[in-house]
């Protein structure tokens, strides 16, 4: 739906062009497109769909244009432009990957929302010739105790599984944030994986003068025509409301089957082309398959299977009805064709033929042309708009009475015990287990589910293969919030670290740019920024951008959401056995961090517990260290140097070494007994979220090997001490992590106190703290 | 020769997958069967597998009931053959009365997709002969109607007749689940039950997913015993062409 | 001539039903009370084409037996709407 | 007073029913023809008890409206059953 047209409620007297949300520039830039001529009705509400920020990028095309998209060197297919990026993986297989937002449709009705978000990307996988293998969820809502956040995570976490769980494609991943920049524009990105043989590779275009033009899947109705419902309402006079438009419903049987159908298609080389119909329907996929192959396309509207009465032209072409899909097949196939879909039990029909005049033409009653518009004017010679970026200008408020000058002094001057803290931030909205959500998520279905969600990257095997793939969504919207370079650069930081340490080669990233009204300066800014971000974390990580979906005008009365630029990555393990996980393995291991803290408090989760003043910068990025970090990992997994990884992020390090605990032992518990260095303050150390820092655990005769690997890499690496066993007495666990050095007796001097300079506690309490932590937040009764 | 066994493929099956790379690491050679068509080329067991037959909107698994294949599947059961459902494949088999009870909503009202553990009632039937010693058997569970339902006299014949099959029990202790309270009962199932076979003892089904569970490194190999069980029977009767199933006891 | 009818679908008495204690659990919410015994069901509505009224019954019966409702969990009833116009429902 | 409604939630005319449409498409396997325009919905019978019975209809007004009917892709209607005996529904 066209996100610019939703926005302005349309004032009846305006022209029709701008209630369509087409601007009068647009109109003459359009007028130019078509000779001077001006669109009739219908050519404009085609135009008004295909020229929205949604279908056209009008606002972030040049941006994406810097991105590195890699090249056949990096085993690039297939990359941005296509439905989703392919990357070779050997064995003649490749991986299709793709994210995309269904934020607004989601703020409008939850659950169809989001369900039909999920059934748009996996189509974007399918038309490849790809097999969906995997899912990612990366949800983001506003504060978890209003009613209406309640009923939005209730009702997309229903639309997620609901969708996800009858199509049989496994949820193994995502995003669960809570942030109250998102109260009234939720975001709903979803992820999805697919895996195919190279020669089944399949493209969106629609070549061959005189082939046929097949419309297969569900029938078409009046779903989501969104931006263009002015027209329908100028258009019917009457009030009968099965005449306006109507929330997409998804049906996931029906898309179950178009999958089958479609595979089936694309191996028996029935057809030239495929594409799914998604946003702008049936005019967004004929132009863009014409254009791709320098053709044209003659439709016949009554040719399409409807499922109302009565429908107008427009509503046929801009329809969004899902679960839907566009062929382009050679006359002398069309039998077979037909005998497929048919089984599948899918309407099928011929809406039209592939024509050599370049021009899209529709065709009403007796053959009549109601339109006709060149393809590549809808497609890639859509307008342009170059927005005006605009950095804010900060005001730097007084530090308000009392509060700390400096980070370093936040945690001893609350006198706060860091074992209490640690138990605090597990427990927190953010922080805690989110098996209450992905628990309601088939994350085993297809049986190659190696690592579901919950614990870091998820991992699926690649049957017939010693291969895994390993996948994880990031973003990173508080350090984003007040330096948008730093949050995307970070979020790809995050992405593939979550990949790297579990020694999987992190093979390409897609994005999902989540920003605000690109017409304003500061939003554009942030856009451009991100975009910066993305692009100079990628180029130093050696990591091609493949694909990706911009998601503009996420704004409400109340503001614009943080920036949030949400990475996708997707890593290829050689053999899969050799998986590391980041949970400990075995008592008397040695637990070692790699990397150094930086100080920078802004943006952590420890800094919103304990109220730290924003005077206090976020922390630095070092792009080239994060590199190393992350070779370091894959080098010591490959040597089999690891029994266990886990990064640094939400929470810091307390909350990674509490992680590690209880995931260790297969989610039984192992606890530790630890010594950390405090070389400038507790709370940095302890709960600062500076990036490029892992916690690795080995078997002593490993150390010496890996502290020399991490020195050949130039990292730093201190041993913090052992993992425990398990005490006999039946007692739990306890993890234990002595404060020592400077900055920690300072504190404890301050405070007359040593409790301060040790986090001591039982696995019993952080697992209490971390299980329960989000249903207590959503107030969802705990089972 | 291996024994080949059938799994009936609905238009929204989608553990079918999962059902043949069990088969076929418990040597048994799997042959798809359309729901279209009435013909099971001469398959010696069937697999009703999981998945959302028909979308299993209006109930699950009410639709796949009435189509040919399933018509067929009764037939087969009639004669003695060896059928296992399996979460959508159980419910489809209660739906066609070849297995005693319904599945309800989850008592939650929420999909459940986590790892449970469930214990064999007995030993000595076609689907539980080569499980052995381990105990509790943990595998995943992923549904969203899974919570057995029979009202008290037809389950207090069951559990005389001896006919159910598993029921869920605590991962650490071992012992039955209790009630919808209690997180080892994933679905709020009447007495914790999870499987249950039919009174003649050749059709049996259960809602966690055995076939999910046949590798290590897919999180747990515990129900490989129960697909070898069935595997075995169906290549017993093979060989000696007739029922090599244990009823009611 | 075409029928359109209603089968309405309940859950039988003594049957525990979630979705209907689900209700009356979100009732406080909505400061609503004086509200009991909410049993949640289905109900389908269609439309049926036959030689006569009897034959139509007939068709509907069956459906609502076989098809629409488990004997064993639910009880179901059946709605005459009257002679069917094309306005009602329009095609799924 | 206590009186018993039902609630009768459909999708509305122009909404995907993916249910309606799949008990359409299994009609043939049962051999039955001549249905058409199945809609699948829900129907919640409860029981409200209010001093008078337009008391009494505000309340389903709201419950339907509020919590058993998304406005967006649902309608519904509202049946009075009459004044509620313990024998109708049964509490859940
Ligand atoms: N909405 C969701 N759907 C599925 N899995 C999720 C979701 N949110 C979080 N998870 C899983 O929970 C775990 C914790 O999430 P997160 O803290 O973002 O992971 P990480 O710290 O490794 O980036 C991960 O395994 C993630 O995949
Ligand atoms: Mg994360």
């Amino acid at each position: 739906m066209t996100m610019t047209a939703e926005r302005e409620t349309p004032v009846p007297e305006e022209p029709l062009h701008r209630r369509l949300g087409v601007t009068d520039d647009e109109l003459a830039a359009i007028q130019d497109r078509l000779g001077g001529r001006t669109p009739n009705e219908l050519e404009l509400a085609m135009f008004s769909v295909m020229w929205s920020e949604h279908c056209s990028y009008k606002s972030s095309r040049p941006l994406l244009r810097t991105l590195p998209t890699g090249s056949a060197s990096d085993g690039v297919v297939a990359g941005p432009g296509e439905n989703a990026g392919v990357i070779s993986i050997g064995d003649g297989l490749a991986v299709a990957f793709k994210i995309e937002s269904h934020n607004h449709p989601s703020a409008v009705e939850p659950t169809q929302g989001a369900a039909t978000g999920v059934g748009g990307i996996l189509r974007d996988i399918f038309t490849m010739g790809a097999r969906p293998i995997a899912v990612l969820d990366a949800l983001r809502f506003g504060d978890p105790a209003d009613p209406r956040t309640r009923h939005l995570v209730e009702g997309v976490v229903k639309g997620v599984g609901g969708y996800g769980n009858c199509v049989g494609v496994p949820t193994v991943g995502g995003e669960l944030v809570f942030d109250p920049s998102y109260a009234a524009n939720p975001l709903v990105n979803v992820m999805a994986i697919g895996l195919l043989d190279e020669r089944d590779l399949t493209l969106a275009a629609a070549p061959g003068e005189g082939n046929l033009v097949v419309l297969f899947g569900s029938t078409t109705g009046r779903d989501g025509i969104g931006g263009a419902s002015v027209l329908a309402s100028a258009t019917f006079a009457d009030d009968d409301p099965s005449k306006r438009p109507s929330v997409q419903v998804g049906d996931p049987f029906a898309e179950k089957l178009l999958i089958e159908a479609s595979l089936e298609l694309i191996r028996g080389g029935l057809v030239a082309g495929l594409q799914d119909l998604g946003a702008g329907g049936i005019t967004c996929a004929t132009s863009e398959t014409a254009d791709r192959a320098g053709t044209g396309m003659r439709i016949d509207l009554a040719a399409i299977p409807r499922r109302e009465p009565g429908m107008a032209p427009f509503e046929v072409m801009i329809s969004e009805s899902q679960e839907r899909m566009l062929a382009v097949v050679e006359p002398g196939r069309w039998e077979a064709v037909r005998e497929v879909c048919e089984r599948w039990g899918l309407p099928v029909a011929v809406i039209g033929r592939v024509t050599g005049d370049g021009d899209v033409v529709v065709l009403g009653d007796a053959g009549a042309e109601l339109a006709r518009i060149p393809a590549r004017a809808l497609t890639s010679d859509a307008i342009v708009h170059q927005r005006v970026a605009a950095a804010p200008v900060r005001r730097r408020a007084a530090p308000a009475p009392g509060a700390p000058a400096t980070a370093s002094d936040g945690l001893p001057e609350r006198g706060m015990d860091p074992g209490a803290v640690l138990t605090a931030l597990l427990g927190s909205a953010n922080l805690s287990s989110r098996a209450a959500v992905f628990e309601q998520y088939d994350s085993t279905v297809q049986a190659n589910t190696v690592e579901g969600p919950g614990h870091g990257a998820a991992v699926i095997r690649i049957k017939g293969t010693l291969k895994g793939l390993v996948a994880s969504t990031d973003a990173n919207q508080t350090v984003g919030a007040s330096d948008p370079w730093l949050g995307a650069a970070l979020s790809v930081a995050e992405a593939t670290r979550n990949v790297a340490i579990t020694g999987a080669r992190p093979l390409g990233i897609t994005n999902c740019l989540n920003y605000g009204d690109p017409t304003r300066p500061e939003a554009f800014w942030q856009l451009s920024e991100g975009v910066r971000g993305l692009s100079d974390a990628c180029r130093v990580l050696g990591l091609p951008v493949t694909g990706g979906n911009v998601s503009l005008y996420n704004e409400a009365p109340g503001g614009a959401i943080a920036p949030t630029p949400e990475i996708g990555v997707v890593g290829l393990l050689e053999d899969v056995a050799t998986l590391v996980r980041p949970g400990w393995r075995a008592t008397a291991d040695r637990v070692l961090l790699v990397g150094q803290a930086t100080p920078g408090l802004a943006g952590s989760a420890y800094a919103e517990l304990a109220g730290i003043a924003a005077e206090d910068g976020p922390p630095t990025l070092d792009l080239d260290r994060e590199r190393r970090v992350q070779a370091f990992a894959r080098e010591a997994a490959a040597r089999g140097l690891l029994a266990s990884a886990q990064d640094v992020s939400g929470g810091g390090l307390a909350v990674a070494l509490a992680e590690c605990a209880l995931w260790g032992d297969r989610d039984r518990g192992l606890g530790a007994r630890l010594r950390l260095a405090v070389s400038s303050s507790p709370a940095v150390d302890l709960f600062g979220e500076s990036p490029s820092r892992i916690v690795v655990s080995t078997a002593a005769r490993h150390v010496p090997a890996l502290v020399l690997l991490a020195r050949q890499h130039g990292l730093p690496i201190e041993e913090l001490g052992e993992v425990t066993e398990r005490p006999g007495d039946g007692t739990a666990p306890r993890l234990v992590v002595e404060l020592h050095g400077a900055g920690a007796t300072g504190a404890a001097e301050d405070r007359g106190s040593r409790v301060a300079d040790a986090i001591d506690v039982t696995l019993d309490d952080l697992r209490h703290a971390w299980t329960g932590g989000l249903e207590r937040a959503l107030g969802w009764e705990t089972r | 020769m291996t024994v080949r066994i059938g799994i009936t493929l609905f238009p929204g099956s989608n553990r079918d997958l999962d059902a043949i790379n069990a088969l076929e690491i418990a040597g048994a050679e799997p042959v798809v069967l359309w729901h279209e068509t009435a013909d099971l080329d001469g398959v010696a067991g069937i697999l009703v597998p999981g998945g959302f037959a028909y979308g299993d909107y209006l109930r699950a698994g009410v639709i796949a009931r009435f189509s040919p294949i399933m018509r067929s599947v009764a037939a087969f059961a009639e004669d003695g053959g060896p059928v296992l459902g399996i979460c959508n494949g159980f419910q489809v088999l209660t739906e066609a009365h070849l297995l005693p009870g319904a599945l309800l909503r989850n008592r939650g009202l929420r999909f459940v997709s986590r790892q449970v553990a469930i214990a064999p009632e007995r030993l000595d039937t076609a689907f539980t002969g080569a499980i052995g010693a381990r105990r509790p058997l943990r595998m995943p569970v992923a549904h969203g109607e899974g919570a057995f339902f029979a009202d008290d006299a037809t389950l207090d014949e069951l559990e005389r007749a001896g006919q159910v099959l598993f029921r869920y029990v605590d991962p650490d202790t071992g012992e039955r689940a209790g009630g919808e309270d209690d997180r080892a009962n994933p679905n709020g199932s009447v007495r914790a039950i999870a499987g249950v076979i039919n009174a003649a003892g050749n059709v049996a089904g259960l809602m966690p997913h055995p076939e999910t569970a046949v590798e290590a490194i897919l999180g747990s190999d515990d129900g490989l015993g129960i697909i070898r069980s069935f595997v075995e029977t169906a290549a017993e009767r093979t060989r000696v062409g007739e029922p090599a199933v244990v009823g009611a006891r | 001539m075409d029928i359109r009818y209603a089968v309405n679908v309940r859950p039988k008495d003594g049957i525990l039903d979630p979705q209907g204690r689900a209700v009356e659990g979100s009732l406080g919410h909505l400061g609503i009370d004086g509200v009991s015994a909410v049993r949640v069901g289905r109900r389908v509505e269609l439309t049926v084409a036959a030689a006569s009224a009897a034959d139509a019954r007939a068709v509907v019966e069956r459906l609502a037996s076989e098809l629409l409702s488990n004997p064993l969990i639910e009880s179901y009833d059946i709605e005459e709407l009257g002679a069917a116009s094309s306005l009602v429902g329009g095609p799924a």
